[in-house]
């Protein structure tokens, strides 16, 4: 098993093809997306009604090595202070195969 | 104005199951359509009125009064944004005055269906046209928001970060979501369908475009009530002015609707549809193309106004009131 | 017993599809009716039962019979929790016992409709004042089912955890919960919107809420067979005594039900339907309820008995043989 | 050839939908027919061509030349794969020729569904065993695949990973798969319901199976038109080989198809539904039943051939050229 | 970033409300929710039919303070007591923007 | 609370029930699953088209003591080589209830 970090980012979804790009870019070819996911953050509740579809939650799970993540990072921050969001990351392992 | 009529339409089936769905919110049933079905129920209307607009329009070749109205669709759904925008700007930020200018600039599909299976209640025609005058009335009042937030925020000397001044702001971007964007799409592809394969086509749809056209109307408006319902509460963060906005506003621009109408010398039903059209405000489209276009709105200002308040109104009172008085003009 | 009428009933096409979903689990077909589906039909059926009872009803004004029927359904359903509850004690703790008595006291508003499509085909009239009675017996058990677990508790000295005890197990969210589940507001709603808007309304939603029914009610037995017979391995967790519980209760209430329409003297139809409702277990509100009011019960123990033994038996042989007994029974 | 089927074919509502849904995609358009929805349209459509087949079946008892036809149905679908996994062989590994020829020896209920649509629309009638023919066709390709993927690897000397050398890939799996996929599963059922309900039940399923079905063919299609499209751009990887295979093969199939009818002496409507049958490719049953069998197989390969070449090119322009072919060979 | 406990939640649905209700409580105003969990645990099996609507879960993600943690798992235990679900904690670090 | 190992796997669905049987076997009789999971990996996007229904992910979580972490990993290691998919193993504490 390998050491890896474990980036999750919940963003609108919206943004989310913006976001894989962004993943894309830093290398990170490998994630995981849950669609549908609600929230409520600084910027109001957001259960999406279908009606309207404005407002809804991706959650993305990314495994990834300790670079890729600096370079992520970076390249997230201006995203999630203009469309708010958030990002987590831990430590795991990676079950190689 | 005519009592009758006001109570038919309050009292018909679809306006009766908004009350309903209304309803359940406020005595906390659990009541709840589930998620992407609502979505289904606008794909459905969304084609089916197209194609039934196609079909019509296909009888005839459009004459000079009928693309007159689509030139003035197009003409009041760029100007409305600018007054709206002016009387937003005494409270409201740029950002926000200009979303909800857009708002109220384009249009609800849904208030466009719902007063159609008025008419067709009432036994009143309009033109298949009209469909293609809901469809081009989307998207001028987004690209016009754009260019008056970027207008004011130049003047006010703030460093632009409204569309184009990055990459991912482009305008290209912000035109291909003005023009293609779902319902836009899906409406005016049906219409063209519905052109081309004219009768034969209409015969084989019929059952499901028109048939189940009224059932599905009552379901969907039930959802409506129930996502206005839960809109209703965000209204406390838009205070007095807004609130007063949302009522006055959809007003005025009937009232532009009906002047333009007049004018142009429209039809009972075709005049109640331009009306019906320069008041409804968006809750959909717009929205969604402001959040990528100006994220610094707060959709949580605009919505709940166009949800919440001016659509109720306009499918209640709103259209049996804009009836009567297009029909004592007429006479 | 006219066997003719058995047969045509198993071999409708509604009840041929709920086999058919039996059969999909039973050889490990990937048949599946995806999530919110079933969910939709299962409104839609509410909502057409509800609206077409309300045309039905807003023909004449309810006389005396038609009151005293709905009368006698909410007595009906109040009591049958009381002698189950009393059965279930014998072997189950009180939470099991309560809830279960509940599941029996209630209704099953999928029962019911697949009734009114049997009475429909065998050309037996019904009046609309049932479907008033079917969303007037969903509820009285569920309060019922509380009140006989609190006593039990309060007699066997238990330290009472149930409704009233906390704070958030308040008696008034359990009516609010037991008046207002999303099943009985929309069946009252519809019935209501159909009662208001009578004959024009119907004109409309005809093709949406009666032609489309046979077929939609097809689809929802289809996948009520699947779910059926998934739990149907849940089954060996309740043992023989709940088994025979669940075989031999909705006869017991079929019968209580068919002497009570003899009493009212119903119509045939009215008797059936009735008597049918007597004799269904709830699958959805009860449980529902039930794990907020008496989260101490086992849904487990419940659901696959309504759901894959009394459901179809009801459906099945139960509703011919109703019928025979009351026929014979009248003439 | 007739120019005029052609078009007629072309431009009804249907193609056009699909049409549309391609444009969505190449417009960049957000339009998109939410998650489950698109799954119960397609369980609808097996159900009601299942469920008209067999009404249609039981109106009399199956001839020697229907018999035939099933039996020939099974042997074409056996058949087909095998001269496919030689012609893939030249390019491909053992896995992904067993899987693209089981593809292709197996079939699309959709493009069968659209071919009775078009049927429909011309006037021409074919026979209700077709759709027992469509049912069979479906497995045996999935196995045939299975054993030349087998032969192919011992003959190579590769340690044998496919069906049966571990007890998860074992033969009564594959068969299970095979057998009751939920595709095949529903469309025999229905055929089965249909013909014990017969008439009776025909009277009150047909608004339901036969009205709407028009109208959600449309809807479907135009979500095929999108995920087809979104697809489009996998081909890249499949390179010009397989490129030209899945245009060349479903000629070839089809000219199989009209030998065989014609063999069969079938009537006009009928051989262009056996046609149809072999000249279509799987991308829903196959797919995923080799995902299990020959999980070595990329599904990236084949499932963009069978959706976005195979079937555009079966409904478009296949299905009026395969007519033509027909009727010239009958006159 | 800033390091936060990063808290899971998987609940009956039907307890959903009160749970996030519970976030609120314990100052914890941030949070995701996936519905339409599945799972086993020691009340069985809990796959949600939708017809019955009695077994579905829904899974809650909280990044919070240690202090607001340690309120929160304070409010929680007893609900999960009742009702049954589960609730992890682990170590994370917050992309702040 | 409860040192516990947590457990994420990302599987096509078509694989979920051997994967959960695979976790049952181990010891592991609590977990949740989140179906309609779209991803990318070294076999390409897997974004769900409901129509194929070929390329569906399930997300799974269990939270398990080290002993049962190491069979199932034992256990799930040949079944990724096989079919492709995702296991994460991080740390967390399991709140007893
Ligand atoms: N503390 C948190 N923990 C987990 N999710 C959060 C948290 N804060 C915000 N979110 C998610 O991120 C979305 C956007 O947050 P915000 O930009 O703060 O409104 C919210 O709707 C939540 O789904
Ligand atoms: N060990 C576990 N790991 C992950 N999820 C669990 C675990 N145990 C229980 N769950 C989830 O919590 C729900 C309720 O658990 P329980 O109260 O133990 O029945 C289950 O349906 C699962 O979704
Ligand atoms: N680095 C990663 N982080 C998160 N999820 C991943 C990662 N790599 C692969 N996955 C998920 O696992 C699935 C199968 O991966 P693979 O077998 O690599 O194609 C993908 O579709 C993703 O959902
Ligand atoms: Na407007
Ligand atoms: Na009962
Ligand atoms: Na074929």
């Amino acid at each position: 098993m390998q050491a890896v970090k474990r980036v999750e980012i919940v963003i609108d979804t919206l943004e989310l093809d913006r976001v894989l790009e962004l993943l894309e870019q830093s290398g990170i070819s490998g994630y995981t997306v849950l669609r549908n996911a609600e929230g409520k953050g600084q910027r109001g509740v957001r259960s999406g009604d279908d009606v309207t579809r404005v407002f809804q939650n991706s959650y993305v799970l990314a495994a990834c090595s300790a670079e890729e993540l600096e370079r992520v990072v970076t390249a997230l921050r201006p995203v999630l202070k203009r469309v708010g969001g958030v990002c987590l990351v831990s430590d795991a392992l990676w079950l190689m195969h | 104005m005519d009592l009758s009529v006001a109570t038919d339409s309050l009292l018909s089936p679809p306006i009766l199951f908004f009350f309903l769905g209304l309803l359940a919110v406020l005595v906390r049933s659990d009541l709840e359509i589930p998620q992407p079905i609502p979505r289904f129920l606008s794909l459905y209307l969304m084609l089916a009125i197209g194609f039934r607009g196609g079909v019509e329009l296909g009888h005839s070749a459009p004459g000079a009064r009928e693309i007159a109205t689509l030139v003035a669709a197009v003409v009041v759904a760029a100007l409305v944004p600018i007054y709206c925008f002016w009387i937003l700007r005494r409270r409201l930020d740029v950002y926000n005055a200009a979303a909800i200018a857009a708002t109220y600039g384009s249009i609800s599909a849904v208030t466009f269906v719902t007063a159609t299976d008025f008419l067709d209640r009432a036994g009143i025609a309009y033109g298949g046209h009209m469909v293609a005058a809901m469809a081009l009335m989307e998207s001028p009042a987004i690209v016009m928001a754009v260019i008056l937030a970027r207008l004011a925020l130049r003047r006010s000397g703030v460093k632009n970060q409204a569309v184009g001044a990055t990459p991912d702001r482009s305008w290209s971007h912000l035109l291909r979501d003005a023009l293609f964007n779902s319902s836009v799409f899906l409406i005016l592809g049906s219409l063209l369908v519905g052109i081309i394969t004219g009768e034969r086509g209409q015969a084989t749809l019929e059952p499901f475009t028109a048939a189940l056209f009224p059932g599905i109307l009552c379901f969907f408006l039930l959802d409506m009530g129930i996502v206005a319902a839960r809109r209703l509460r965000d209204l406390r963060a838009s205070g007095a002015y807004l609130l007063g906005f949302a009522l006055a506003i959809p007003l005025v621009n009937a009232l532009l609707g009906i002047g333009v109408s007049a004018l142009l010398g429209l039809d009972t039903g075709d005049a109640l549809l331009f009306t019906i059209l320069c008041a409804s405000a968006s809750y959909i489209a717009v929205p969604a193309a402001m959040r990528l276009a100006l994220p610094e709105a707060n959709p949580g200002l605009s919505l709940p106004l166009a949800l919440a308040v001016t659509f109720p109104l306009n499918i209640t009172v709103g259209m049996p009131a804009y009836l009567a008085l297009i029909e004592r003009l007429g006479s």
